[in-house]
């Protein structure tokens, strides 16, 4: 019988890119873990897409269709996190697992948890809490701008918990509505806040989607007071816009260059000899779920979600990130991230992150919050 | 003929009355003056002045061409937006040819470079206003709904016209070399690139207007909207008329596209829709139809937005929807309406 | 007779469009059961007393009584419940809607049942007799069933009267009533205001350029020139008036009485 | 009896009767006549969105006012029943106590946006919707706490509608007789009930009243009618009847986020299904639903299809790949108006004349 | 008889299903008022319409000047030289009377003498030069409508219904500009309901009914003819009303 394996996820409307990207990761995934076989212990791995069109409701009904009339063993995805959201409980109403990649938000592996939900993903803590340990130094000052909604409030929160352990000080807290388009003001307010600090000064900017305010604040000039930007990975597509930015430091889930393991080696090459284009953010979010997959079955012996949930509790599991573990409590996987600088080369499209330092997972302190 | 004759009686009107008249004209400086009373800082104050006209000046570009489609010829264009980001993408691909003019200090080269730039995008976006208005709009002009609806259709199927050619990704391009940065007044900085919108902006209105109060077209436009028929019979070639604007409305909108794109640096093919509801609120605001009204409402936009946005970011979020309340209050059909609304 | 109080009056009414006085305070009143001729060159002021009368426009200054009420400050709607009633001068109609549909909804108004919402409409057959009824009068019946924009233009013309004659309030005001009516039709229309007239609870304000009209039905007229009401009495020694026939008919005062 | 029940509003065409009857039977026997997950849930979301766009139509249709905040309404009804089970247990209590609360917020909001600007002209009055109804997303973005923000609510409902519950052990026609079935039904009588009574509302004195509005105000108001209230009104019962359409939503769905009520995009679709169908005729709302709904959700597969058959042609086959499905969408938006400028009833009624 | 400027001939019309004109044969000679008669409905309106080309003749010939102009656009027809006052008088409210008249002078800038000519016979114009068209009075649009009309010479204008709404004065007034127009060369085809009027300019005559002319002739001979006024309009027309 056939391994059937569904990828739920947004592959029309405003993240596209980021879905053709996961979608290539996972199939990927399968075909490095099955050694291009596509076949665990003799049964033939089927994957069947879904598109969620970024709605909660469809995503809800593709996924339900996925379980109850494709009786699918297990699915992946979503892009949106609102999507997913919606989807967590439709796992648990019909048993099976959902691998939540690369949706982002904490509460899925918060307080909108159950049991048959785990996430290879990193979760936005983690990527706040990657950033405060790269940026937070005995006297240093810092600013954070993000968007005013949950996603930015709770994504500064993290990070400025995390920044407390390390002698840095946050100053000022700024949120701009997410349609803002100038951010004079808001920049305004910051350099008022940071001009007179003493020592280094940040401004740590959380924003995802559009408004690209970093350019928009670097044309103030913001060297005039001292104060430096920061931000954390992005796709390549947006690093273009980092080109402009020399210098600058932040954190990254994922850069192609930076891990250096059999994994990655073997993803950087394939993509390019295929697809001509170095893998992206999500090309290795897509691929480690995959990995995490066979890797889950091969150690289950099964398909039943039972087993499943049994055997990739507290798993660790090659990916082109390094290793990752499925952290018993959470089910939320546990992966290094890596504090970058910006270095400009006139023959690359984007700002190139070179590696500072690597974050292990011991680095970072990810709170469980699903209890 | 004479206590007989037809002559009505004109009484003076009172001075309050014709102070409220001209009030309009008067409410930019006095916002940019409340804003110095509210905010103090000189310096912090003309920062936010200078980048809010800008600010205000780009979106006068991108309405503009609204203003022309929606305000005269009465069509709701949500296809407009498009436009817009069909201009910046197609500005952006000559950018990038020319990348070596961009990347050059010389001021000249960088206009030269974005002149280009621009007239490309409005040529092809007028050529597609052409052929939006053949096959989508000719069909329902004077029934607002289905105009929303089949320009909204337009507005989808342009979006994935874009990701078919240019792929899904977003664009980033920096903007040229003699544009990047701020000019530095003590504590005060004003960004070049919004002086050359401030430029473009105010060349572009007075255009209008010439062209508005000296020519005829105006007029016609107007007319034809309420009477189509009657401006035929009187032997103006209407349908050809609508066509021309509309096209410009389109090229105009392309302007606007390669303004906003060149201030974002990165654009999408949503980024057009996005900015839609601001761009129609401009345009209410102003008077169905008037481009003076339309160039007071979008500075007043911009300055609003970035006075409270300093002052007191939260209700940044909702100054442009107040803004547009109480100019409705206060003037039901806005600041300067010349058609009457439907 | 003993004089009664009038029904309707207005004291000092005047509207101003920026500075143009349109209306330049006109007092005036009308009894019970009278038909009074308005009478003036194009843009004297007669629609527009008309809507300073019926609300749709405020005036500026003075005020307008109903059976001894104030009325100045009420809305349109408000004024049609007290009893006031016009038709208009340029065709005003629901056009999308049929003929029967736009007397049945004048009925319906009349008899308030506008915010019933739980009844089937059709099943009021009071209402649709009386706008039958109201179409037979002024011979419109046979087209009950048109659509109105497609009416012809000297039918228009009717069915603004039929309106106006559905709603029978107190005191009826119409706007040149046979202006674009063929000559055949015209002697119905007027037929029809004798009628109304004949009814002595009724008030009516007709503003019409046919001489000849005004001669068989009215019982006194007033005039209007540049918004001031400069005449006012009996028809045949206000139609004598110089100011009337210069200003008016366009003749030289040497000519009295010869338009007939 | 039955155009009694029908507020004396047949169809007026043969082939119109017959499709309504079609559309009626499928979506009483769904379950049965197309089991699976994805039927029932397309099934169901017809249904609510009958009764969404005929709300919808209940304002533009006859009273002839554009609204961009009906999906506002939409979202405080869903919302209502959403935080209610989510605050106070998955009680009938709560889904009652939420759906009356979320009803009467709609028609306290439709009463203030009615009567502060009902006054200003249509255009204007559009415009301000449009404004309102994106504060208000925002608005619901931002008190997160309350509302879940941008990730939404997810709740439980009573158990008696969930799959969990099993009526009867076996399948029956294979058909799994359990709280979703029963959930279905309560969508399905809700609605059609819902839509009876606002085809009795069209059909009264007061609906004849708003056709009358629409067609010419100042006249209306000449006549002895309160334009605003008429207008107000109008506005009120369209948002109750949204409000209450979004709350068989957030039963049916068990989730509820500004992505499925509140987005312009949905607002964008009920236009479309209001002016596909035919507008000022409710029944014009059953064939817009119905069609759109199904085109929506089964476009990707046909288009899937269709790509496979023309991979050979490189362009066309990138035009036809289901990514590009909104692609087609938009192009039908266009279609649809043209051919069916009156809408598909009027259409059908015309071809009988 | 003078040459024939328009004709019309077995001209159907069709709205919609409906058939409105059913062979209209008229003939307009050039230099004269040729005057149409009918009761409500006859089709009057439709026959201007059909002209202009603001409905299209399904079948028949419409002839201008020896040309065939059945199937030409409107504007095409207004720049052969005819003028049309519609019935609704197709004001442009939202302009101002000073831009109505400018937008009827499709040939340039409006000549002085003409204007000052116009202002003469209808005062208001001159008056409410600067005003929106919209604040007219009924009887001040009706003379703009007629104004616009005969802003530039024209060879032929097609009148709708023209003194509806106006005081005995301004009838006066219109009917001497008509007679002026008549000396200089301009044809007129006048629909009217106000026969003192028509017949006081009126050359010719037609009567329509039921989307057909059912007679056509002088009209001083049906002036005289209160027989044949009973026969085509059920009643007899005073001459002076
Ligand atoms: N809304 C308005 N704004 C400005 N001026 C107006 C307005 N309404 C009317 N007027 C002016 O008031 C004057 C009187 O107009 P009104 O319509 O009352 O005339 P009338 O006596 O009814 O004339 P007619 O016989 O031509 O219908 C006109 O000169 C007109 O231009
Ligand atoms: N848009 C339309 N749709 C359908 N029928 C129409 C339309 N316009 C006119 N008709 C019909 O055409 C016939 C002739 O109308 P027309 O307006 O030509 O009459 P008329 O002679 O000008 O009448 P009047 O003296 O009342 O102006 C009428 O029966 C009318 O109902
Ligand atoms: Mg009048
Ligand atoms: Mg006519």
């Amino acid at each position: 019988e056939d391994i059937k394996i569904a990828h739920v996820y947004g592959k029309t409307g405003p993240f596209e890119a980021y879905a053709k990207q996961s979608h290539t990761g996972l199939m990927m995934g399968l075909e490095f873990a099955t050694d291009g076989t596509m076949e665990i212990d003799g049964r033939k791995i089927v994957v069947i897409e879904k598109d969620t069109q970024l709605k909660p409701d469809i995503g809800k009904a593709v996924l339900a269709e996925a379980y109850g009339d494709d009786e699918v063993d297990l699915a992946v995805g979503p892009v949106s996190s609102g999507v997913a959201l919606a989807m967590l409980p439709v796992a648990e109403e019909y048993e099976k697992l959902l691998i939540v990649e690369p949706a982002v938000a904490d509460s899925i592996t918060g307080e909108n948890w159950n049991r048959y939900v785990f996430r290879t993903s990193r979760n936005s803590s983690q990527d706040a809490i990657a950033n405060a340990v790269a940026l937070g130094q005995e006297g240093v000052s810092v600013a954070t701008l993000a968007q005013d909604y949950a996603f930015g409030r709770d994504g500064v929160a993290a990070f400025k918990e995390a920044l407390e352990g390390t002698g840095a000080n946050l100053v000022f807290e700024e949120y701009a509505p997410t349609d803002t388009k100038d951010f004079t003001a808001n920049a305004q307010r910051v350099f008022d806040a940071l001009k007179d600090e003493p020592g280094r000064k940040f401004l740590f900017v959380i924003w995802a989607g559009g408004g690209n305010p970093i350019s928009k604040i670097k044309a103030m000039e913001p060297e005039r007071f001292g104060v430096e930007i920061a931000t954390g990975g992005n796709i390549l597509a947006a690093m273009k816009a980092y080109k402009e930015l020399p210098g600058m430091e932040g954190a990254t889930y994922y850069y192609y260059e930076i891990p250096k393991n059999p994994v990655n080696d073997w993803l950087v090459a394939e993509h390019q000899k295929r697809f001509d284009t170095p893998p992206d953010f999500f090309t290795a979010g897509g691929m480690s779920a995959g990995i995490a997959i066979v890797e889950g079955i091969r150690k289950a012996g099964s398909t039943d979600t039972e087993d499943l949930i049994t055997a990739m509790e507290g798993m660790e599991f090659d990916t082109p990130k390094g290793k990752m573990m499925f952290r018993a409590e959470d089910h939320q996987a546990l992966q290094p991230m890596y504090h970058f600088k910006i270095k400009v080369d006139p023959e690359v499209e984007w700002g190139i992150p070179e590696l500072v330092r690597e974050l292990k997972i011991e680095d970072m302190d990810i709170p469980v919050r699903n209890q | 003929m004479s206590d007989t004759s037809i002559k009505p009686r004109i009484e003076k009107v009172p001075l309050s009355e014709q102070f409220f008249q001209k009030l309009p004209v008067m409410l930019v400086p006095l916002l940019a003056l409340a804003g110095l009373l509210a905010i103090g800082n000189p310096a912090s104050w003309l920062t936010l002045t200078v980048a809010g006209l800008a600010m205000g000046m780009m979106i006068f570009i991108m309405a503009s061409g609204l203003t022309v489609v929606f305000g005269l010829m009465d069509v709701i264009n949500f296809g407009h937006g498009a436009f817009v980001a069909i201009g910046a993408f197609v500005g952006f691909t000559v950018l990038a040819w020319l990348a070596g003019w961009t990347e050059s200090p010389s001021v000249l080269l960088n206009l030269f470079a974005v002149l280009i730039a621009i007239l490309a995008a409005m040529l092809v976006t007028g050529l597609l206003g052409y052929a939006f208005e053949r096959v989508i709009v000719m069909p329902v002009y004077g029934e607002h709904l289905k105009q929303i609806l089949v320009t909204m259709g337009g507005l989808i199927v342009a979006q994935q016209m874009i990701y078919v050619v240019w792929g899904p990704d977003e664009l980033h391009i920096s903007r040229p070399e003699a544009f990047q940065g701020s000019l530095i007044f003590g504590e005060a900085a004003i960004e070049k690139y919004r002086l050359v919108a401030v430029g473009i902006g105010l060349a572009l209105f007075l255009a209008m207007r010439h062209i508005l109060q000296n020519t005829k077209v105006g007029l016609l436009v107007r007319a034809g909207v309420e009477n189509g028929e009657m401006v035929e019979a009187l032997g103006y070639r209407i349908r050809r008329l609508f066509l021309v604007v509309f096209m410009t409305g389109s090229a105009l909108a392309g302007l606007g596209g390669v303004m906003w794109g060149l201030y974002q640096e990165t654009i999408t093919a949503h980024m057009g829709s996005e900015i839609m509801v601001l761009v129609f609120i401009v345009v209410i605001i102003g008077g169905l139809g008037s481009v003076e009204g339309c160039f007071i409402g979008a500075l007043m936009v911009g300055l609003l937005a970035n006075y409270t946005a300093f002052l007191a970011p939260k209700v940044a979020l909702i100054s442009t929807i107040a803004l547009m309340v109480v100019i409705l209050m206060w003037r039901p059909q806005g600041l300067y309406p010349v058609v009457k609304a439907k | 007779m003993t004089k009664e109080r009038p029904i309707l009056e207005t004291r000092d009414l005047a509207i101003r469009f920026g500075g143009h006085v349109a209306v330049d305070h006109v007092s005036c009143s009308f009894d019970r059961g009278t038909l009074t001729a308005i009478v003036g060159p194009n843009g004297a002021g007669k629609t527009t007393y008309f809507n300073l009368i019926s609300g749709q426009l405020a005036a500026t200054s003075g005020s307008v009584w109903l059976n001894g009420e104030t009325i100045t400050r009420l809305s349109v709607p408000e004024r049609t419940d007290r009893g006031i009633g016009r038709a208009f001068q340029l065709t005003n109609l629901f056009p999308t809607l049929s003929v029967r549909e736009n007397v049945r909804l004048v009925a319906q108004a009349k008899a308030r049942k506008g915010f019933d919402l739980f009844s089937i409409a059709e099943s009021h057959i009071e209402l649709l007799e009386r706008a039958d009824h109201v179409l037979s009068e002024v011979r419109l019946i046979d087209q009950a069933d048109q659509i109105v924009s497609a009416l012809p233009h000297g039918d228009q013309r009717k069915l603004e009267v039929a309106l106006l004659i559905a709603l029978g309030p107190q005191v009826l005001m119409f706007d040149e009533p046979t202006a674009g009516m063929s000559v055949d039709e015209v002697p119905v229309i007027l037929e029809l205001i004798q009628k109304l007239k004949a009814d002595m609870d009724r008030t009516i304000l007709l503003v019409e350029h046919k001489m000849d009209v005004i001669r068989t039905l009215a019982d006194r007229i007033i005039v209007l020139h540049n918004g001031a009401l400069v005449a006012d009495g009996e028809p045949a020694e206000v139609i004598a008036l110089p100011i009337v026939q210069e200003a008016y008919l366009g003749k030289a005062p040497a000519e009295p009485g010869e338009a007939a | 009896m039955l155009t009694k029940l029908l507020s004396g509003d047949t169809p007026r065409s043969r082939l119109l009767t017959v499709i309504l009857l079609v559309v009626l039977v499928c979506l009483a026997f769904a379950p049965f006549l197309f089991p699976g997950t994805k039927s029932l849930e397309t099934a169901a979301r017809i249904c609510i969105f009958i009764v969404l766009v005929a709300s919808y139509d209940l304002l533009l249709g006859y009273a002839g006012i554009v609204s961009f905040a009906h999906t506002m309404f939409f979202g405080i009804g869903a919302y209502g029943t959403a935080l209610a089970l989510s605050a106070t247990g998955p009680s009938y209590f709560s889904l009652a106590w939420g759906t009356l609360a979320g009803a009467v917020l709609a028609a306290v909001f439709a009463l203030a946006i009615g009567l502060f600007s009902l006054r200003v002209k249509a255009i204007f009055f559009a415009m301000v919707t449009l404004a309102v109804a994106s504060a208000f997303a925002v608005l619901v973005s931002q008190m997160s706490w309350l509302t879940g923000g941008e990730d939404g609510l997810n709740y439980k409902i009573p158990r008696e509608l969930t799959p969990a519950f099993k009526l009867v052990k076996e399948k029956v026609l294979d058909v799994r007789i359990n709280g979703k079935l029963l959930a279905y039904y309560l969508v399905f009588f809700a609605s059609a009930f819902l839509f009876l009574v606002m085809l009795r509302i069209v059909n009264s004195p007061f609906g004849r009243t708003l056709k009358a509005v629409r067609d010419n105000a100042f006249r209306a108001e000449a006549i002895g009618y309160r334009v605003v209230w008429y207008r107000t009104t109008a506005t009120v019962l369209s948002a109750v009847m949204a409000a209450l359409a979004g709350s068989l939503l957030a039963v049916w769905l068990r989730y509820t986020g500004p992505a499925t009520t509140l987005s312009m995009e949905i607002m964008i679709d009920i236009l479309l299904m209001v002016v596909i169908g035919g507008m000022g005729t409710l029944y014009g709302a059953v064939l817009g639903a119905t069609l759109f709904i199904l085109a929506q959700t089964y476009l990707q597969n046909l288009m899937g299809i269709a790509s496979e058959a023309t991979s050979a042609v490189p362009f066309f086959s990138t035009l036809v790949a289901p990514e590009r499905w909104l692609l087609w969408l938009g192009v039908l938006f266009i279609l649809s108006v043209y051919f069916f400028p009156s809408g598909i009833v009027g259409r059908l009624r015309a071809g009988r004349a | 008889m003078s040459d024939i400027l328009l004709s019309l001939s077995g001209v159907h019309t069709h709205i919609g299903p409906y058939h409105i004109l059913q062979g209209v044969d008229l003939l307009v000679p050039e230099g004269g008022v040729t005057v149409l008669l009918g009761r409500n409905g006859a089709g009057k309106t439709t026959t201007l319409r059909t002209i202009m080309g603001l409905w299209t003749a399904s079948r028949g010939d419409i002839r201008f000047e020896d040309q065939v102009i059945t199937k030409f656009a409107t504007p095409e027809i207004s720049r052969r030289g005819i003028a049309f006052v519609p019935e609704d008088m197709g004001i442009f409210t939202d302009l101002t009377v000073s831009e109505n008249m400018m937008l009827a002078a499709s040939n340039g800038p409006i000549d002085e003498k003409r204007l000052s000519w116009i202002t003469d016979l209808f005062p208001p114009i001159g008056t409410f030069w600067k005003s929106s068209a919209g604040t007219l009075s009924g009887g001040q649009k009706q003379m703009l409508s007629v104004a616009r009309a005969i802003i530039e010479p024209r060879r032929l204008i097609l009148i709708d219904e023209p003194t509806k709404g106006l005081a005995p004065a301004i009838i006066k007034s219109m009917t001497d500009a008509l007679k002026e127009l008549k000396e200089t060369d301009t044809t007129i085809l006048l629909v009217e309901q106000n026969f003192a009027m028509a017949s006081s300019i009126g050359d010719t005559v037609a009567v329509m009914d039921d989307g057909r002319i059912i007679h056509a002739g002088n009209m001083q001979e049906l002036v005289e003819d209160t027989a044949l006024q009973e026969k085509l309009m059920g009643l007899t027309l005073e001459v002076h009303q």
